[in-house]
């Protein structure tokens, strides 16, 4: 998945001279996650812009920059740091453009790598996609396999919105299929990614592949879920989810983020507000422990979902 | 600077004066909505600066945008407007009285939240750098903005990066109701350009033809060799916004500084120079009027903005309901 | 509701010398919102302290004072500003006790006051509670009623937990009785605030004014809705919201926030989850239409969830 | 300053080192995880600097804090049990090496966002005031961490109040793989400063005596007169944490910089002037190896924490589930 993330940075640079890099480290050092080696030398200091460690004003100087006409790339090097930059994504990436009457638009892509599992304890392990999620004027995105990666982040570059494209640090290692070259994948479009009649497992991101696991479990139990993954949070495209629903009338949610208030809550009011009358039994989420995560390694996988609780919570739901 | 230069400043500074006072009764009146922060005492600032910027320079500031945004050449009819929130205002009746902005004068806002506007400027002239265009972006903010982390992270990067910005803080001596000394470290605010190695100046606000100078020079020297911090000792005659208690202050103080109302000054300056005749002033004083009057009116007659404006203008692609 | 806080606020002072203010304007100013006017007279300048306008270091100061034995009550003058101090607050308030294991606590409040419906425009109206109420570490109290806010103010400012404190700026007006001196009512617990048989609506803040304008009008109908204040949005006390709901088998949610990702989602997940069989109708949300909101004031008003819009929502699900 | 107290210097310095050599160990065999930030080569600012610090004085750092922790009094052994996430651990096995503390010693974190401390520092500053203790906060951070909004909000806060902390800068040249002078806009971080009028101080953080008074004259000035800023020039020998390619450094450079091993630099120092036997030195290695050794057995014999202990800890008062 590194690879494809990497590659649509480097072909969408290539197309367009206005769209350039900015961050820790994404110079001189590669990109903490290597995902922008080599870019630095190739595409030199100006198009490669190393930061201080100031996390507002690096998506503040993004947001200056897309308003004046550039489509920066902006990358935080994890999404616990977007906190410290929240005001300029919540209140100036998502509504510039609406608050002036549309005299211009605010291209940026704000890149963030977020997740648990890594032991870096309760400030560095989050999965917080969900409050981002909730702010109209965004975009957010967040891609479960390195084809979907790579196509959402160039279709996020050429976006004239203001996309959160978020990373799973535990992704990057996924292999995958990935058409080279030019490859889009439209914004704000659900997909199934694996096909089943028995229960709907709606996930996203990192959970996507956990579920996929799950579901081949499962398979061998006779059961086949129908995996689909969301990919972009807002705006949240149901089709998908309502149409696999209404053949399975059943649905597991799996996200790694905490449950309150969480992704996973949403799905399931949205499925009961637009397909009551095919509910047979009701929906569970299955989501991370409501703790800070702690460091010790046991103690952390202990509040991550992991596929053992999917599998459970299909079993619950049959 | 020949004498019509000197009459349009003087008519573009009482324009927002009488503007403003205009809005003050149109609040009054209910007609105008939100919050109100008047510019009034603070006119010789964005004449002074803005009457020496290129048209490819670009400017932003804070919520106290209405003399900004005029100065940046915006009609005064637009500006109001878009107090009343109509369909007509700069903004179309969806950013009030903190954000006017008109793209097509380089104006780019109005920013209600304290300090937040600073790195978008700084992101402006990295823009402006990138393409190897000589533009400055002009940024101004308020004393008491100098003390919020958005300051510290802008100046350092536009230093680091060289960037192309005249950074202008409006030493009002107040933020809200806190005086310069009880919120920042340091009383004069271009010490603090020193823990950057950012050159740096400090001028009198409440007389327009020394901002003037001191923009022209600070201009020159960010074209020449970066960022620059261009402190103006300045003050507001009104309330932080109306409804103000103003307990922080007393009337005498207030009285002190309106003996130096930047209006008046300059007044004096070009009639004791015999400069510009009073009668000429006086027309440019009525025109200015007049011109208050007209947007007034325009603003009052423009249509409310359709209910479908609603979700128009947040994304260009895309549904908004998700 | 002003007299409520302030009167909490100073009895705390009065009665607990650890007890401190520091904020934006909350000294010589007596308060943006008046709350605090005359203590800065009556504490003096070391109590009540007027800080720079600088949100992170308001709030990373009070966490400072807190876990060093203090009882700092912070104030951010709006919500709006809290994104400022993002960091501060899910990532240390939060986070602060368990990453160490336990060895001190956060005594900390925040209060910030939110909402919409004062032509304020798109960053200074906003109702972002819920995103707060996802991280776990927090408490998140947010009052509807005069009572409740002196009551729930002085368990936060006693509690030794960290609390964000959420008031909402058109109900400083709002009247009603308030039991004067030693007064609390419990953090995380729910309240009906009217009783009826037909209908659930549950509600917070603001919107619970609303709500009961919305019963009395449904009342004349012959139609008699129970009213839940959830008064705490973490921890969330679903209990009453359960038994009303067992009995009236019906619900709206009415919140003031963006209703994707909101805390009707949650709250209807909920229900689902725990009362299943007792869904006679899909339960409805009533929020705020999914826009920054605008400065004209029809505009924002059509944005904002209206006394119509609960009782339309209430005839749908009977 | 007698002997013993050299002697104690020293071992602790040789103490530090050793237990980060065997860390860096235990990480490769995968007994540590999540990130491991080693202090090697910046020994004699902990040293040196806590070696006059008073009992009721407080400090915080960053992540990088194995080294401060130890100067602090927190035994080698619940250091190395918090490494492996032992619930004898500083923190329970919770935090892990970024999150080491010892209220009992007023050590206070170890704390992984950077920057975030500085307002905890001036905040528990805050409370010794309030309380009219003469104690004083000692603040550590990098040189990385003076270009973020949280240095400058917390430094003009420090000054405006009056707040006892000791800002301490450990300028080891980089953060991550930037150079001070790719990221800040003085070279020289005690400039930053002058942009609070604040007393402060440099001094070449090789030299742990030289740090030591350096850090006696920073603390008596805090006491006396309010924050002071110490920027201490030192260098981490090692890669930013494990796993750092470093390619943006040279090994001539950190080859040029272990000339100046500050435990070597040291020793040279004691033998030259003959304050401390060659015998005197090595017996303080050969103990601080025992310790090291004895830590490492303690952290690898004691307990995971109980499954329980994940809900534990959180909130004082009520469910941890909602
Ligand atoms: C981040 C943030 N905090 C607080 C506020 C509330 N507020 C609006 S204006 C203001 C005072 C700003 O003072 P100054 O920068 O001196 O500008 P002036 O009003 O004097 O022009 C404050 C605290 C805000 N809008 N944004
Ligand atoms: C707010 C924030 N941004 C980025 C990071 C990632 N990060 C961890 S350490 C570090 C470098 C800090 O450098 P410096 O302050 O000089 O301390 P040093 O590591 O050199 O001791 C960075 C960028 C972080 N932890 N927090
Ligand atoms: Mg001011
Ligand atoms: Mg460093």
């Amino acid at each position: 998945m590194r690879e494809a993330i990497s590659q649509a940075l480097w072909e969408e640079m290539e197309r367009d001279e206005r769209v350039f890099i900015l961050g820790e480290e994404v110079g001189v050092w590669g990109g903490t996650y290597a995902v922008t080696k080599g870019f630095y030398d190739h595409f030199g200091p100006e198009r490669v812009r190393d930061t201080p460690i100031a996390e507002s004003v690096i998506v503040g100087a993004a947001n200056g920059a897309a308003i004046a006409g550039l489509r920066p790339v902006a990358e935080l090097m994890t999404i616990n740091f977007a906190f410290l930059a929240m005001d300029q994504i919540v209140n100036h990436s998502a509504k510039l453009r609406s608050m002036f009457g549309g005299q211009f638009t605010v291209p940026v892509v704000i890149r963030a790598v977020g997740g648990g599992g890594r032991q870096l304890g309760a400030t560095h392990s989050q999965t917080p996609d969900v409050i981002f999620a909730h702010f109209p004027g965004l975009k957010v995105v967040a891609p479960g396999t390195p084809a979907d990666a790579k196509g959402l982040l160039k279709a996020a570059i050429r976006s004239d919105d203001p996309v959160m494209y978020i990373e799973h640090a535990t992704l990057y290692q996924t292999r995958g299929e990935v058409p080279d070259g030019e490859f889009l994948e439209p914004i704000g479009v659900s997909k199934v990614q694996r096909q089943g009649r028995d229960v709907t497992i709606v996930t996203y991101s990192k959970m996507l592949q956990l579920s996929l696991q799950a579901a081949e479990q499962l398979s061998k139990g006779g059961v086949e879920a129908e995996v689909v993954d969301l990919r972009t949070l807002r705006p949240l495209d149901m089709g998908p989810v309502l149409d696999s629903f209404r053949r399975t009338n059943r649905a597991v949610i799996v996200e790694e983020g905490w449950r309150s208030f969480g992704v996973g809550a949403e799905v399931a009011a949205r499925i009961y507000e637009e397909a009551f009358d095919y509910v047979d039994a009701p929906i569970r989420r299955v989501a991370q422990k409501e703790v800070p995560l702690p460091y010790n390694r046991q103690l952390e996988q202990s509040a991550l979902p992991q596929v053992e609780d999917i599998v459970r919570a299909v079993r619950e739901v049959l | 600077m020949d004498r019509d230069e000197h009459v349009r400043m003087y008519r573009e500074m009482v324009l927002v004066r009488r503007m403003e006072e205009a809005a003050a009764v149109l609040y009054q009146q209910g007609k105008i909505g939100g919050f109100l922060h008047l510019y009034i005492g603070q006119e010789a600032v964005s004449t002074g600066i803005l009457s020496v910027r290129q048209p490819q320079d670009r400017v932003i500031t804070a919520y106290r945008d209405h003399g900004i945004a005029v100065s940046c050449g915006v009609p005064a009819q637009a500006v109001m407007a878009e107090l009343l929130g109509k369909v007509t205002g700069t903004s179309k009746g969806k950013g009030g009285s903190m954000h006017l902005a008109d793209v097509g004068v380089n104006f780019w806002g109005g920013h209600a939240i304290v300090g937040a506007h600073l790195p978008l400027a700084a992101g402006m002239a990295l823009a402006d750098k990138y393409r190897h265009s000589d533009a400055v972006t002009l940024c101004f903010f308020g004393d008491g903005a100098t003390n919020i982390g958005y300051f510290h992270e802008s100046l350092n990067l536009s230093k680091v990066w060289q960037l192309p910005v005249l950074w202008i803080c409006e030493n009002n001596q107040y933020g809200m109701g806190t005086a310069v000394d009880r919120a920042s470290a340091v009383s004069e605010i271009r010490q603090k350009a020193e823990g950057y190695g950012m050159a740096n100046a400090r001028v009198d606000g409440m007389n327009v033809l020394e901002v003037r100078e001191a923009a022209e020079k600070a201009l020159a020297a960010v074209r020449q060799s970066g960022p620059f911090l261009l402190e103006v000792l300045t003050y507001r005659f009104r309330g932080h916004s109306m409804g103000d208690p103003e307990r922080y202050r007393t009337s005498d103080e207030v009285q002190r500084w309106q003996q130096d109302d930047p209006i008046g000054v300059y007044r004096r300056h070009l009639l004791d120079h015999k400069i510009v005749t009073a009668k000429a002033l006086d027309a440019a004083e009525v025109e200015a009027e007049d011109q208050v009057a007209a947007a007034v009116r325009f603003a009052e007659e423009s249509p409310e903005p359709a209910p479908e404006a609603l979700v128009a203008d947040i994304y260009v692609e895309g549904p908004v309901e998700p």
